[in-house]
């Protein structure tokens, strides 16, 4: 099919589909519409299922109702609405169920802001609901690369069967790009699902799918069970990309859009003759703390930026052990930073440390 | 041995293990019905159950057939999520009067508002059972419960909720029936409903929910003979009896 | 070597968006990167709506753009709220039938096209964003006209193929505007 | 003496059940009935392994093996101490009238109410029963949801590891006039294992082990 130039909501959309997806689920909120209102015209055109469900709580629910019988099973919402969808997310990784869920960032606290923002950092690296899980969490920078993530995205859930999210903004969801549907990715290696409980008891023994534990060492046994996949994903599947990073005196941390962004100021900042790398984890969970190991000794300064008030900070400290002075430069309220700002940030931080 | 024969059995449809209901309880009878409802239909090998939270959590362990526990008041949106990915699947919900009257009361209305093909048994016993008997939305007036210690008022949280009645008015319901299983012929006409629901389902002609009238004797403090003719006496004329809805049969009561 | 950062900013309904798709989509045609971005939200119903598009043969970086080569100004408060990002010697395309009475800044290239006028003259006063395009189009020399024209044929189809042969008019129209 | 049969009855966190497990160690009773419907935590169940090395059948509030689940189950098991004379049984109830609501499934089962003590436990340091009145009170709701007579007291003042014999005395004192009002005794002062030099005045010194609750709570 060759490039095409689509919006990004209708791209991921569109990417779910070319991924496999078997049934959407999902409830309108800005800015992901244009998200479900192109898999309501196309999934059920090609015999699969859409539902527009009574509510984000409910759409996550009819996710969990479907991954448990097989399907390749996809929604979407924006912050508030993954807000409400904790509940569900929980039991599906509780259950050990595959699931794609997609989160096209908006301004928060409460209702916020329908512009773009990357507020939800913390709440998608660190499970999001109650117990101890997590998720595996990708976030591209571009739409071919949303695309090629969220075509894979279904073979991580099914291989983990833990649920994987797409952690975008609402700058990725509505900007235009050539994407390229057609890229390979990655095939995992997949069992055949013997778990699922859709009822054809012709061809399987009675299954039941339960996150309910209720003998305190089968509990504690399936949350190890459940560490040992996360802990599966920090040694085997940490990624990123090291952007300029050869002959780099000082580098930017930054993710999705904002490494976009970054992009841009790296190469005003040449123009002053500040070669600049830029650390960009693509899994934001598992954080990439290899990538940190790999930074050129003369990188003593780590200039982190996203749009949010620094909730990524953390992390870097604990990949870096302290090992680095770590600064930060943060628009809100979905202010996209300028990437001549981003330049002044670099070069604050290089003058504070070499006074 | 040839004069002898098995005049009854239990039901293929259940494990053979021992139910988690206090005696008395009237589960156990339920959970029979809806056994011998898929075995006589011959749904059983494409049923797939939603247990709920509530009493009945733990009867994924009940049913020989796919199971799956949703959340609090979840199980009819669970449900629309295996049945549009399954069509050919039988589904059922078993839930609670707190789960689907209070928690879950949007799932269960837009459930029967999509026409889901699917069939919620939900079992109505005027309190909430598995968390110490708190007041449900059933509760009846002046019904005592550890949070309606001096009895529960209409000022203080209204009157109780009708469910069969609410369910009745969703233009997309398609069999809405209120029973009891107090006593034989009860369970009898229980039955009788329970199969039609589940008929209903696999002629695909839309959304079932079948109320149950029952106790719990712990929670309401009384004997199990005490607290089925309390149900008779209090529960059956606040609820009565009856078809709300039959879309098939054109008439809406 | 094309590589041009362009923003275009007018009010809702005037065919501000479009412009921008247009153009992203001509350069996918060509296989030339590019990257549209929109203000969205309340703007876009009446207030000010704008959109940055970005077409580069190598590779596109920030959506935002903070120094535009160019600007397309269909109405006055955008012509405020843009003018000063302009880059120095970047060119200032100016919807003159709107914007009148308004200062303008020194060092850039400024184009002023009665766009309105020029549209209800052809008979539809919505193609004042193509007359705009026009003009665009004459001076960056970024696309052709016929580029454009066959993404319109891509796009209009059915019932809307009828409208191609008004934008046309309205390229040109607004092509004379700046080369006369 | 305690009879046959003893219902334990009190607030929550009162030491119900830890007094019930002592109490039926001690006495080498039968059966322990967990019959705490109400509260998922702390209850005697945890004791299984305990009480089997005790020769005491535990009847259990929930499913076997089902330790984390709050799903209240009452089994029809605790009716055989009930109708068996030969054994000697320990009930311990849930917290409030509501704990002693659960009753009502076993009281039909009672032949005789002179096989039957239904003991209060109580706490001034317990907001709830802190006075003369409060304890009244508490004991008047309990038989009202029951339908049984309290038999007597069980006087558990205590602040944990704080308790001192002023506390016990102060304790033994309210209860005291409790006893004269309803006439009705103090059957035990509980003094916890780890304070052995204090004393008590009124009825029989129970040395309190702490099973249930964990040593460092």
């Amino acid at each position: 099919m060759g490039k095409v130039l689509m919006k990004g909501n209708e791209a991921m959309a569109l990417a779910a589909i070319k991924g496999g997806c078997d049934a959407f689920f999902g409830y309108p909120i800005t800015p992901q519409n244009e998200l479900p209102e192109y898999l309501s015209k196309h999934m059920q055109a090609n015999g699969r299922v859409f539902v527009q469900s009574e509510s984000e709580v409910a759409a996550i629910n009819m996710v969990y109702g479907a991954a448990g019988a097989g399907a390749r099973v996809l929604t979407s919402s924006s912050s508030p609405g993954i807000a409400l969808k904790q509940e569900g997310i929980t039991y599906i990784a509780g259950a050990e169920l595959p699931a794609v869920i997609i989160n096209v960032m908006r301004g928060g606290p409460g209702l916020g802001g329908i512009q773009p923002s990357q507020g939800d950092y913390k709440q998608i690296t660190r499970g999001g609901g109650n117990g101890d899980y997590y998720l595996y969490s990708l976030a591209p920078e571009s739409l071919q690369e949303a695309v090629d993530l969220i075509k894979e995205s279904f073979e991580i859930a099914d291989y983990y069967r833990n649920p994987v999210m797409i952690a975008v903004d609402g700058l990725i969801g509505q900007m235009m790009e050539p994407v390229d549907f057609d890229h390979e990715v990655k095939k995992w290696d997949l069992k055949p699902k013997d778990w699922v409980a859709d009822g054809d008891r012709k061809s399987h023994p009675k299954n039941i799918i339960n996150s309910l534990y209720l003998d305190p060492t089968d509990l504690e046994n399936h949350n190890l069970k459940l560490k040992k996949k996360y802990d599966d994903m920090k040694a085997n599947h940490q990624r990123y990309e090291m952007i300029n990073m050869e002959n780099a005196e000082i580098a930017i941390v930054a993710f999705g859009s904002t490494s976009r962004i970054a992009r841009t100021a790296i190469q005003l900042l040449k123009e002053q003759g500040v070669n600049c790398g830029i650390l960009r984890p693509i899994t934001i969970y598992p954080f990439p703390e290899k990538a940190f190991k790999e930074l050129p000794k003369e990188v003593k300064d780590l200039v982190v930026v996203e749009m949010n008030t620094g909730q990524m900070i953390d992390d870097v400290k604990i990949a870096t052990m302290g090992t680095h002075n770590i600064h930060f430069y943060g628009r809100v309220g979905g202010i996209v930073p300028e990437a001549e700002e981003i330049v002044d940030a670099v070069l604050k931080a290089r003058g504070e440390s070499n006074e | 041995m040839s004069n002898t024969k098995i005049v009854y059995e239990k039901s293929k449809a259940l494990e053979d293990v021992h139910l988690s209901y206090c005696p008395g309880c009237t589960h156990g009878v339920i959970h029979k019905l809806v056994a011998e409802s898929l075995v006589e239909l011959d749904i059983l090998d494409r049923a797939v159950g939603i247990s709920s939270v509530g009493c009945s959590a733990l009867n994924y362990d009940f049913f020989t057939c796919d199971m799956q526990q949703a959340a609090h008041g979840r199980a009819p949106a669970v449900a629309t999520g295996i049945k549009r990915f399954k069509p050919d699947s039988i589904v059922f919900t078993y839930q609670g009067d707190g789960d689907l009257g209070s928690i879950g009361i949007a799932e269960a209305i837009h459930a029967a508002h999509r026409g889901e093909n699917m069939t919620i048994v939900f079992v109505n016993n005027a309190i909430y059972g598995m968390t110490g008997g708190q007041m449900a939305p059933t509760t009846l007036i002046g019904q005592k419960t550890t949070t309606s210690p001096e009895g529960r008022t209409e000022a203080q949280a209204g009157l109780p909720l009708r469910i069969a009645e609410l369910m009745a008015t969703i233009p997309g319901a398609t069999y809405i029936e209120r029973v009891s299983v107090h006593d034989p012929k009860h369970v009898m006409k229980a039955k009788k409903a329970l199969k039609k629901a589940f008929e209903i389902q696999k002629n695909k002609q839309g959304f079932s929910l079948i109320e149950f009238i029952s106790t719990c004797p712990v929670n309401w403090g009384m004997t199990p003979k005490k607290a089925v003719d309390w149900a008779v006496d209090n529960m059956i004329p606040y609820f009565p009896l009856g078809v709300y809805k039959d879309k098939l049969a054109g008439e809406n009561k | 070597m094309i590589n041009e950062q362009l923003i275009i900013a007018g009010f809702g309904g005037q065919g501000v968006m479009l412009m921008g798709q247009l153009l992203s989509f001509a350069a996918t045609n060509k296989d030339i990167n590019t990257l549209w971005f929109p203000s969205y939200g309340p703007e876009t119903r009446g207030g000010t709506a704008n959109c940055s598009v970005t077409i580069s043969e190598e590779s596109v970086n920030s959506p935002v753009i903070s120094k535009p080569d160019s600007l397309i100004i269909m109405n006055k408060p955008s012509l405020a709220k843009f003018q000063d990002k302009l880059k120095k010697d970047g060119c200032l395309f100016i919807n003159t039938s709107l914007v009148k009475d308004v200062p303008i800044r020194d060092g850039v290239n400024v184009y002023k096209i009665p766009a309105n006028d020029i549209a209800s003259k052809l008979g539809n006063p919505k193609v004042a964003n193509m007359v705009m395009m026009g003009a665009y189009l004459a001076v960056t020399k970024v696309f052709s006209q016929e580029d454009i024209i066959e993404v319109l044929k891509e796009k209009f189809v059915g019932e809307k193929a009828s409208l191609i042969g008004i934008n046309q008019e309205a390229l040109n129209e607004g092509a004379k505007a700046v080369t006369l | 003496m305690r009879r046959r049969i003893t219902f334990i009855a009190g607030h929550y966190g009162s030491g119900k059940s830890e007094i019930s497990v002592n109490l039926a160690i001690q006495d080498k009773l039968n059966y322990l009935v967990d019959l705490d419907v109400v509260n998922p935590y702390f209850r005697s169940r945890a004791l299984k392994e305990l009480l089997d090395e005790h020769d005491i059948t535990l009847v259990e509030s929930t499913i076997e093996g089902k330790l984390n689940s709050d799903m209240p189950y009452v089994s029809g098991k605790g009716r055989f101490p009930l109708q068996h004379k030969e054994v000697t049984a320990i009930y311990d109830l849930g917290g409030t009238e509501n704990g002693t609501r659960v009753l009502h499934q076993f009281i039909e089962y009672i032949e005789d109410l002179k096989e039957v003590d239904f003991l209060c436990v109580v706490n001034i340091f317990r907001p709830e029963t802190a006075t003369t009145k409060d304890i009244l009170k508490t004991i008047m709701m309990y038989e009202a949801e029951t339908q049984l007579k309290i038999t007597g007291l069980i006087n558990n003042t205590n602040l944990m590891g704080e308790t001192t014999q002023e506390m016990i005395d102060e304790g033994e004192k309210v209860l005291q006039e409790v006893s004269k009002i309803l006439d009705i005794p103090v059957l035990y002062t509980v003094i916890e294992e780890t304070k052995q030099n204090l004393t008590c005045a009124f009825g029989e010194r129970l040395d309190l082990n702490r099973y249930v609750a964990k040593k460092w709570l």
